[in-house]
């Protein structure tokens, strides 16, 4: 404030100049893209420094972004920039929600990438758990896994092998190209902490009524 | 020894747990040759290590296997160094070893350099950053599932370490179910027009192991209650921990 | 795919028209203003209408933002916008604190991104000690390295490879960016040398020439 004034007049004023409009419209940007919310005017210049004019460097900064995909908004007190209103339809896929697959999903997943092809049982008996169907329906509709041939035992029961696909999203050339038992535990993966299984609970429960016995064992699931 | 080599030498041994293993003491001990780490003297750098390796075992220093074992192998190596060659000794050369010394010396500074290079670099979060308000704009809402390889690994590792506590797990065959249960007690109900204890339903060969007992108990319990709630069993027990007894209802009562 | 060759033949075709490269530009602008993460090309394209040219919209956008407040920049395949590093000081606000890395962890990752795709003996012969389980799976954790192929030497070993999320942290375009690289390889440094039978190594390695061979063309898989 008073170092402005002074600016004009005194020989420090080099010290205290601004930079050139040029170079604040660049920081305005700057700023204006990183932060997570508006930034108002006073915001920008006690960001910025001293002597500039946030305030003329954000009237050309929208004036550049004219016709542009994205604008530099007033919203309120403060400045934001934002996606052009006509290009609105190709931000659909920022919705797309991710979630984790399920503890269940990514278990019976590792079993099947690790010793296909297995069939179901032989996944429970791994498990220690029974499988339940929309597991395994899940991981058939994402196409992480399908049918392989029947097992030559009695009762020929399907078996499950992994898929392109799942070899494609996790990078993997070959389901052999899976990290073996010893290397896990060298990479820390493996350690000997006691699993949060200890600790039976009854959430998570698979809703499959069809698999007889279902119901008890997995009580002691996860 | 200068006092400013010994002032350098204490450092090291007081330092000891801060190095990263043989290679890296050498590395330090080569600094004080003030040359290019290809014209290092490898003889020289030998003499360094082992009086360092000499001035832990005064201080009485615990040195990991590690060092002793560069220790010997750096003896050996002097030694070849300043024999004469043996035209009927077998193997490489002191000079070929000693070489491949200096590269892995001048190797692991290389990878240094590059590290701090690298460390040293613009990075983002701290010199450039990404959109701060990723926008939101669509109503499309579709979930897709996703994992990373890492889950996959751990789920795996997980199950497996999960073997050494198998106590939490039933084990399929000693599972008796209420529908066995059931099933096996339909016909048999059929006869017991007095009172009658339960255990005598147990199915054979489930009363000696006591995990298939306590299965076959629960089961044929559980069964017992669903038959009474159909309404074809009565069932009694005449305080607590006494024996349970069953009968057939009677349907005509 | 059968749009593509219908769009040259049939009078549809003006429905299938990619829009012009200036329209092309400015919804690259907005889909990568919108997004925190790289996008990559293929799923540029797929956002876009049929027909356009992500590739060559992003090669212009570039151009134009050459010395403004924000850079596009090129991760690996993928895209983003970042702000110019030299403008980091008006950015307090936004900075993250890193986790602080060992100087193990340092020097693990160096080597991983210099020597990729790199087994834990070779990041062991070159350090001299061995790797602590800790330090990979602290950068696996901080997704800054992977599992890569395993190397076709005896017992197969995994290897670990740097990530686009490196890259990314690092301002890094590919893995040919990384700094000094080009002195390094021909000074030799990236060579895996074959220590003279009789020196102590930290662990058991049997490869030959072959397998060493045979790992090159795979450094800068991405």
């Amino acid at each position: 404030m008073t170092e402005e004034s002074d600016a004009e007049e005194t020989p420090s004023d080099s010290l205290f100049q601004a930079p050139p409009m040029g170079e604040q419209e660049r920081m305005v940007e700057a700023v204006l893209f990183a932060s997570a919310e508006p930034v108002s005017v006073r915001d920008l210049e006690s960001r910025m420094p001293h002597g500039c004019d946030a305030a003329e460097a954000l009237v050309r900064l929208r004036k550049r972004y004219e016709g542009r995909g994205v604008q530099v908004l007033k919203i309120g007190d403060a400045w934001a920039i934002r996606t052009a209103p006509d290009l609105g339809f190709l931000m659909q896929k920022e919705t797309v929600e991710t979630r984790k697959l399920s503890r269940a999903a990514i278990e019976t997943l590792a079993i099947i990438a690790y010793h296909q092809p297995v069939t179901r049982a032989e996944i429970e008996e791994i498990r220690g758990v029974s499988v339940s169907r929309g597991t395994v329906d899940q991981l058939l509709e994402m196409e992480w896994i399908r049918f392989g041939r029947r097992k030559m035992t009695p009762g020929r029961p399907v078996t499950f092998v992994v898929t392109p696909q799942f070899l494609d999203h996790f990078g993997l050339e070959s389901a052999r190209d899976l990290p073996g038992l010893k290397e896990l535990r060298s990479a820390g993966l493996l350690e000997n902490r006691l699993p949060p299984s200890a600790l039976p609970t009854v959430s998570d429960k698979d809703e499959d009524d069809e698999d007889i016995g279902a119901g008890q064992p997995e009580l002691f699931e996860d | 020894m200068s006092v400013a080599e010994r002032v350098a030498a204490e450092a090291l041994i007081v330092d000891v747990d801060g190095f990263e293993g043989p290679l890296d003491v050498l590395l330090t001990l080569s600094r004080t040759q003030k040359v290019d780490l290809r014209k290092i003297s490898v003889l020289q750098l030998a003499h360094q290590y082992l009086a360092f390796v000499e001035k832990a075992k005064a201080l009485r220093l615990e040195l990991a296997a590690d060092y002793l074992v560069m220790a010997a192998w750096l003896a050996f190596l002097k030694s070849r160094l300043l024999l004469p060659p043996d035209p009927t000794e077998e193997g490489p050369s002191g000079e070929e070893l000693a070489a491949h010394l200096a590269f892995q010396l001048e190797r692991l500074q290389a990878m240094r350099d590059a590290a701090a290079r690298l460390m040293g670099r613009d990075r983002l979060g701290r010199d450039f950053f990404a959109r701060g308000q990723a926008e939101d704009v669509a109503r499309i809402k579709t979930v897709t599932y996703t994992a990373t390889l890492l889950d996959l690994m751990q789920g795996y590792a997980r199950i497996r370490t999960r073997d050494e506590f198998r106590p939490f797990v039933m084990d399929r065959d000693s599972v008796f179910t209420m529908e066995q249960a059931l099933e096996r007690m339909r016909p048999l109900i059929g006869f017991a027009g007095t009172w009658t204890d339960l255990t005598t339903y147990m199915p054979d060969g489930w009363d000696t192991d006591p995990v298939r007992r306590r299965s076959a108990t629960a089961a044929t319990f559980a069964a017992s209650l669903e038959l009474v709630k159909e309404g074809h069993l009565e069932i009694r027990q005449t305080e607590t921990f006494a024996p349970i007894q069953l009968r057939r209802k009677d349907e005509r009562s």
